[in-house]
């Protein structure tokens, strides 16, 4: 389905767009700002498409269960998946996010499971970082786990094992080099960045031929 | 505490047994509680859509705007009304207008934001850390700040050429010695770098799962203590 | 127009030129070999058993903010889906992908889409899911996928913060390994830590040149080189210039 | 009868005549005949096998076969340079390294024949003749058309003494397959047997062991982390002096009464704890200091975030929404909606979260914590919550526009994860300053606490988190010596695990 008209639009915007970083003319940063505007709606729009894809695909699973492909205890979870969605949307479209009954789905609900996957992390990760060495002895890994091991060491009370200069060394390792090397990092993350997004630009990669 | 908030800490404290029940292995219980909060989670994610963005910058100037204003605004109307088209895969080509648009908008917005966001302040940061006229005016301890200053510009500069993607293969013998052994620096500095991070988002989980034990720990001594109000 | 837009404007026009440059170059002359990277020739192999023994490949786009720098990941990750769907094209089990922004998400199911109708395929839109839409919401949906669906190998191409621990430990329990690479620095921190092949950084963006997806993203490399080298000489001569008092 | 016929000639002999009288053709064998009739019809199937399969052979089937035989598990499998290089070259609707597959599955791929002269293949022919293959007698060439071996080629007649005549090759063939190529005999019989069954995907490893592993690291923290939760011990010290907490300490000191203070709430439900915990001490420090507080988040989860944290986390100042406070709600589009909300916050975010006109107009005026409020620098302090590197960057580099001016006396403070640490203290040291003061996770929020002598939730965690710490570090040193020395102690014996050459 290659459609020429699709890459000239998105070849075109992209150009005003970019360009409005770089020239300050007005009627370029008009423009700009109109289409960055209608980007920011269009973004939106595309979250509440996904949400009710989101609830379509569940309620499928729900409705046709096995038929759909489904088996009993995933058509359970998309209940519970579709419930809790419909809820939030009811509470929270009717009485406003911020009302009380919103709030305690908030509070209730998903911080204390978002907090608690982000606890079971404090295993996950003592763990990978006790086989890492197993997994890949070199001297990247054993740097790595050097700094960590330093760091994390550091960062909490020593109960009373104060070596004098711990906390200077962490404080040394945070602002020089760990940020030498975030910065570097960065740079070329940003490198790689410029020419994705240059090739969308130059119409080469094209996701959005369907 | 009224009786809300009592079912409030209950439901609570059982979702967080339900996440934790994962350590032991994955289990229905976990999967229930996930899917809940995946769809709670995309429920205040479409009202906070609707609310801050589709309300006030979509609809109520197509109501209450004046001719101008409505004008502008029934485009992205309409490309909306495409976009949603994607929801169903018959008419899913008519939302490739919309996203050919947002594509663009986007793949600019990125480029742009890599460079006045990333490459020139990280790279003018690199080079300003030698402004040392700036730091004589704060009569900080000058030696130390110049070695450090090298360090940083070195280890950015190592890093940076730890991600040549060409093959040393094709450099000269004596080239490749160097550049290989810059990289192995870059290499360094990266783990130090990682090692940090992972520090840091450990340190991060820890005190989620001290905050979790906590409030549970709170929780069942309330509920013992209105159990037994004279211990 | 200032200094710091002239040099934004420069290295833009630059990393165009290298670009079509080099596509025009590689005509005549030999495109130039690239150093191993590990991951990528795992990689080959996961896509080898995915067309050879029917294992699913599942490839994570991230959660990255469609309109910031984010969305660069993304876009790599979805080359690169689009680059899988044709080379698995003969296998079975056509890859899925997961993806925690919706327009990606959109994007993805184009990708498939478009891959499944030139090569005269059925598209399932189930292979596109958008498994959550906040970060963490996302991992945890991305995460059950694995369980849920019998997946191979876990591909990370995109935008993913600390909770990318969630999908690899779950594809560590599934038996599927995570390979891949993220822009975001805890997210790469904790996938150098868990992954099985971790790609750091800039190499994320470099999947498509390895895999084989063409001269322009061979070129995209070579442009990235040549910037990085002169980025790296920009901070020395500035530095210099700094420490001389002239800047 | 009492005659032999000639098996070449067809004549008449006498029993006992040792060559044809006619041809000259033996008739009698120059050895005994092998015994065990057995074993000759099980020789001449083992014979028959590699033969007989070929014709059955569809060209698909070949890539499994060069594929199945070794085949190592897909993390440590590594291509050779050339193939990752060949990779690298053009465009191809296959990837290059991908390019064999489509050979294969090339239905006019060259003759089986040709496909199946694999190196093992080749060792199992019989190295001094073809007979088992190619008959180099074309008399040889006469199809068998009944009988038990009909469609073999090389059978004469089912005369007792050809087929013996025809055993000594069978037989000498037989000695030269060894026990190895017979495995790949065997291996090539089953794929052929299973061929159109689709290839089972590699067997995925359970992981028992590990469990206990993952076990014994829970139970453990378990252990350290309830033992204060239950008996709310405080034993570890807060710890000392920290130049960035001090800095934003002293910020906060400074700031008038009632000045106007921009927090943006920008970090992860998920992470809430440690921003949280680090941010409550600062956050108490303002609303001690009774600043105006206007909120705003670039992520939707943020504004709940906030809310939260006003309603419950400071319950104990009575702040009220949209007279102490503000909430704007959250700015759309990422870095760019930043950038815009930067540029001009009202046009940004014109209405609280509730729905209501925030800031001041020609119309209406303003909600108390926006009075005199216009640009972004009206601020007195903008304080962001952050919890991830790259959305701190966004907002140091997205404001340096508007801050960065010498006459703004707005100050930019931040109160991080640890994670974020590497990322934003460059822009602290930084000359001149970008960020004017900063504390990062838990330890941050200690020394903060220490400073303002209201310790709070740091002071409530730290020694669970100190032992934690502690105890997380000693088992991933521990793991790291375990598995350099564990390898040196069991190191396998030599030539184990070699499976058949």
């Amino acid at each position: 389905m290659k459609n020429p008209l699709l890459t000239a639009i998105a070849m075109a915007v992209g150009i005003v767009v970019l360009a409005g970083y770089f020239l300050a003319v007005d009627m370029l940063l008009t423009l700009r700002a109109i289409l960055i505007e209608w980007a920011t709606i269009l973004v939106a729009v595309a979250l509440i498409a996904g949400v009710i894809n989101l609830f379509a695909v569940h309620w499928r699973k729900v409705t046709r269960g096995s038929a759909g492909g489904a088996s009993g205890s995933t058509q359970i979870y998309s209940l519970v998946l579709v419930t809790g969605l419909s809820a939030t949307l009811i509470v929270g479209g009717w009485l406003g996010p911020t009302h009380p009954y919103a709030l305690w789905i908030f509070n209730n609900i998903q911080l204390p499971v978002e907090t608690s996957l982000m606890a079971i992390l404090a295993v996950v990760l003592v763990y990978a970082g006790a086989r890492l060495i197993q997994r890949r002895l070199n001297l990247l890994t054993v740097v790595f786990l050097l700094t960590a091991v330093v760091v994390l060491l550091v960062s909490g009370p020593l109960f009373g094992f104060d070596l004098p200069g711990l906390a200077e060394l962490r404080a040394w390792i945070g602002r020089v080099p760990a940020a030498a090397g975030a910065r570097g990092v960065i740079l070329g993350v940003a490198l790689g960045i410029v020419t994705t997004g240059l090739r969308l630009l130059a119409g080469v990669d094209r996701p959005y031929e369907g | 505490m009224t009786w809300l908030d009592t079912a409030g800490a209950l439901v609570g404290f059982l979702l967080t047994l339900m996440v934790f029940s994962y350590l032991i292995g994955d289990n229905p219980l976990y999967r229930l509680a996930v899917h809940l909060f995946i769809g709670v989670a995309a429920g205040y994610a479409a009202i906070m859509a609707i609310n801050t963005v589709i309300l006030p910058r979509l609809i109520l100037p197509l109501i209450g705007g004046n001719r101008d204003e409505r004008l502008l605004a029934l485009v992205p109307v309409v490309l909306g009304w495409l976009l949603l088209t994607k929801i169903s895969s018959r008419l899913a080509p008519l939302g490739s207008l919309p996203m050919a648009l947002l594509v663009g908008v986007a793949a600019a917005a990125a480029v742009g934001g890599a460079v006045t966001g990333t490459i020139l302040p990280q790279a003018a940061a690199s080079i300003n850390l030698f402004d040392l006229r700036g730091e004589e005016s704060l009569n900080a301890d000058l030696g130390l700040h110049l070695v450090n200053g090298v360090i940083v510009l070195f280890g950015t500069a190592a890093t940076l050429a730890y991600f040549h993607f060409g093959d040393q293969a094709q450099m000269a013998p004596r080239v490749r010695g160097w550049f290989e052994g810059f990289r192995q620096a870059g290499q360094v500095f990266i783990a130090i770098t990682f090692g940090f991070l992972f520090a840091g988002v450990y340190s991060a989980a820890l005190t989620a799962l001290i905050e979790r034990i906590f409030t549970l720990v709170d929780l069942i001594k309330n509920f013992l203590g209105s159990l037994l109000p004279a211990v | 127009m200032n200094l710091e837009s002239l040099l934004g404007l420069a290295l833009v026009a630059a990393a165009m030129v290298l670009i079509l440059g080099y596509v025009a170059a590689v005509r005549k002359w030999e495109p130039r070999a690239l150093r191993a990277i590990q991951t990528f020739q795992s990689l080959q192999r996961a896509i080898g058993l995915a067309v050879e023994a029917g294992n699913r490949l599942h490839l994570s786009l991230g959660r990255g903010n469609f309109l910031s720098s984010q969305a660069g990941v993304g876009f790599a990750g979805l080359s690169t889906l689009d680059l899988i769907a044709r080379s698995t094209s003969i296998s079975d089990k056509p890859p899925i992908s997961s993806a925690g922004e919706a327009a990606l998400s959109i994007l993805a199911q184009d990708t498939q889409r478009g891959a499944a109708h030139d090569l005269g395929g059925e598209f399932d839109p189930a292979r596109a899911q958008l498994t959550g839409v906040t970060p963490f919401s996302y991992a945890a949906g991305a995460a059950a996928l694995l369980g849920e669906d019998e997946v191979g190998a876990s591909l990370l191409v995109g935008s993913l913060g600390s909770e990318v621990a969630l999908i690899i430990e779950a594809g560590e329990r599934a038996g599927s390994p995570a390979l891949g690479g993220t822009d975001n620095l805890s997210g790469q921190a904790v996938l150098y830590a868990s992954a099985h092949n971790p790609l750091i950084g800039e190499e994320t963006f470099a999947s498509g040149a390895y895999l084989g997806a063409g001269r322009l993203h061979h070129a995209s490399l070579f442009a990235q080189d040549v910037l990085r080298w002169a980025v790296i000489l920009a901070i020395l001569a500035g530095a210099i210039l700094k420490v001389a008092g002239v800047l | 009868m009492d005659d032999l016929a000639c098996p070449m000639c067809g004549k008449a002999n006498p029993l006992d005549a040792e060559v044809c009288a006619h041809c000259q053709a033996r008739l009698t064998p120059l050895f005994a005949p092998d015994s065990d009739e057995q074993r000759t019809g099980e020789d001449e199937a083992r014979l028959a096998t590699p033969d007989d399969f070929f014709p059955a052979v569809e060209p698909e089937t070949y890539p499994d076969l060069t594929i199945e035989l070794p085949a190592p598990s897909s993390d440590e499998s590594v291509l050779p340079q050339e193939a990752a290089d060949e990779a690298a070259r053009g465009p191809a609707d296959l990837p290059q390294w991908l390019n064999w597959i489509s050979e294969a599955s090339r239905p006019d791929s060259g003759k089986p024949e040709q496909a199946s002269t694999a190196s093992w293949l080749e060792e199992m022919r019989p190295p001094y003749d073809q007979t088992p293959t190619r008959p180099a007698d074309s008399r040889l060439e006469r199809p068998e058309a009944a009988g038990p071996l009909a469609g073999l080629r090389g059978v004469l007649s089912a005369r007792p003494e050809a087929i013996r005549s025809r055993k000594t090759v069978v037989y000498s063939d037989q000695l030269k397959v060894t026990a190895n190529q017979r495995a790949h005999a065997d291996l090539l019989k089953e794929l052929l047997e299973t061929e159109g069954v689709p290839q089972p995907a590699p067997p995925r490893k359970t992981i028992r062991s590990e469990y206990f592993l993952r076990w014994g690291i829970l139970l453990v923290l378990l252990l350290v982390l309830l033992w204060p939760a239950l008996t709310g011990v405080r034993r570890a010290p807060l710890p000392v002096y920290q130049e960035e907490a001090a800095e934003l300490n002293r910020l906060v000191d400074q700031l008038p009464e009632k000045a106007p203070v921009l927090i943006g709430f920008d970090y992860d439900p998920g992470l809430s704890a440690e921003v949280e915990a680090a941010a409550a001490t600062v956050i108490d420090h303002l609303m001690l200091r009774g600043a105006y507080l206007t909120l705003v988040s670039t992520s939707p989860t943020g504004p709940l975030l906030a809310e939260r944290f006003m309603r419950i986390t400071q319950a104990g100042h009575s702040y009220a929404s949209g007279i102490n406070y503000v909430n704007l709600g959250y700015v759309p589009g990422g870095s760019v909606g930043l950038l815009n909300f930067v540029g001009s916050p009202q046009r940004s975010l014109p209405y609280t979260l509730d729905g209501t006109p925030a800031w001041e107009t020609a119309g209406q005026d303003g909600l108390p914590p926006l009075k005199g409020v216009a640009a972004i620098e009206d601020f007195a302090m903008i304080l962001v919550l952050v919890a991830d590197p790259d959305t701190a960057r966004a907002w140091v580099e997205q404001l340096q526009a508007r801050l960065g001016r010498l006459q703004t006396l707005t100050s930019l403070v931040m109160v991080t994860s640890a994670q974020v640490e590497p990322m934003i203290l460059p822009y602290y040291y930084a000359n001149p300053r970008q960020v004017h003061g900063i504390v990062a996770g838990l330890r941050g929020g200690a020394a903060y606490a220490r400073l303002t002598g209201r310790p709070g939730q740091p002071g409530r965690f730290w020694d669970a988190y100190g032992s934690g710490l502690l105890v997380s570090a000693l088992a991933i040193l521990a793991g790291g010596l375990v598995s350099v020395l564990l390898p040196l102690i069991m190191r396998p014996a030599p030539g184990e695990g070699e499976v058949g050459g």
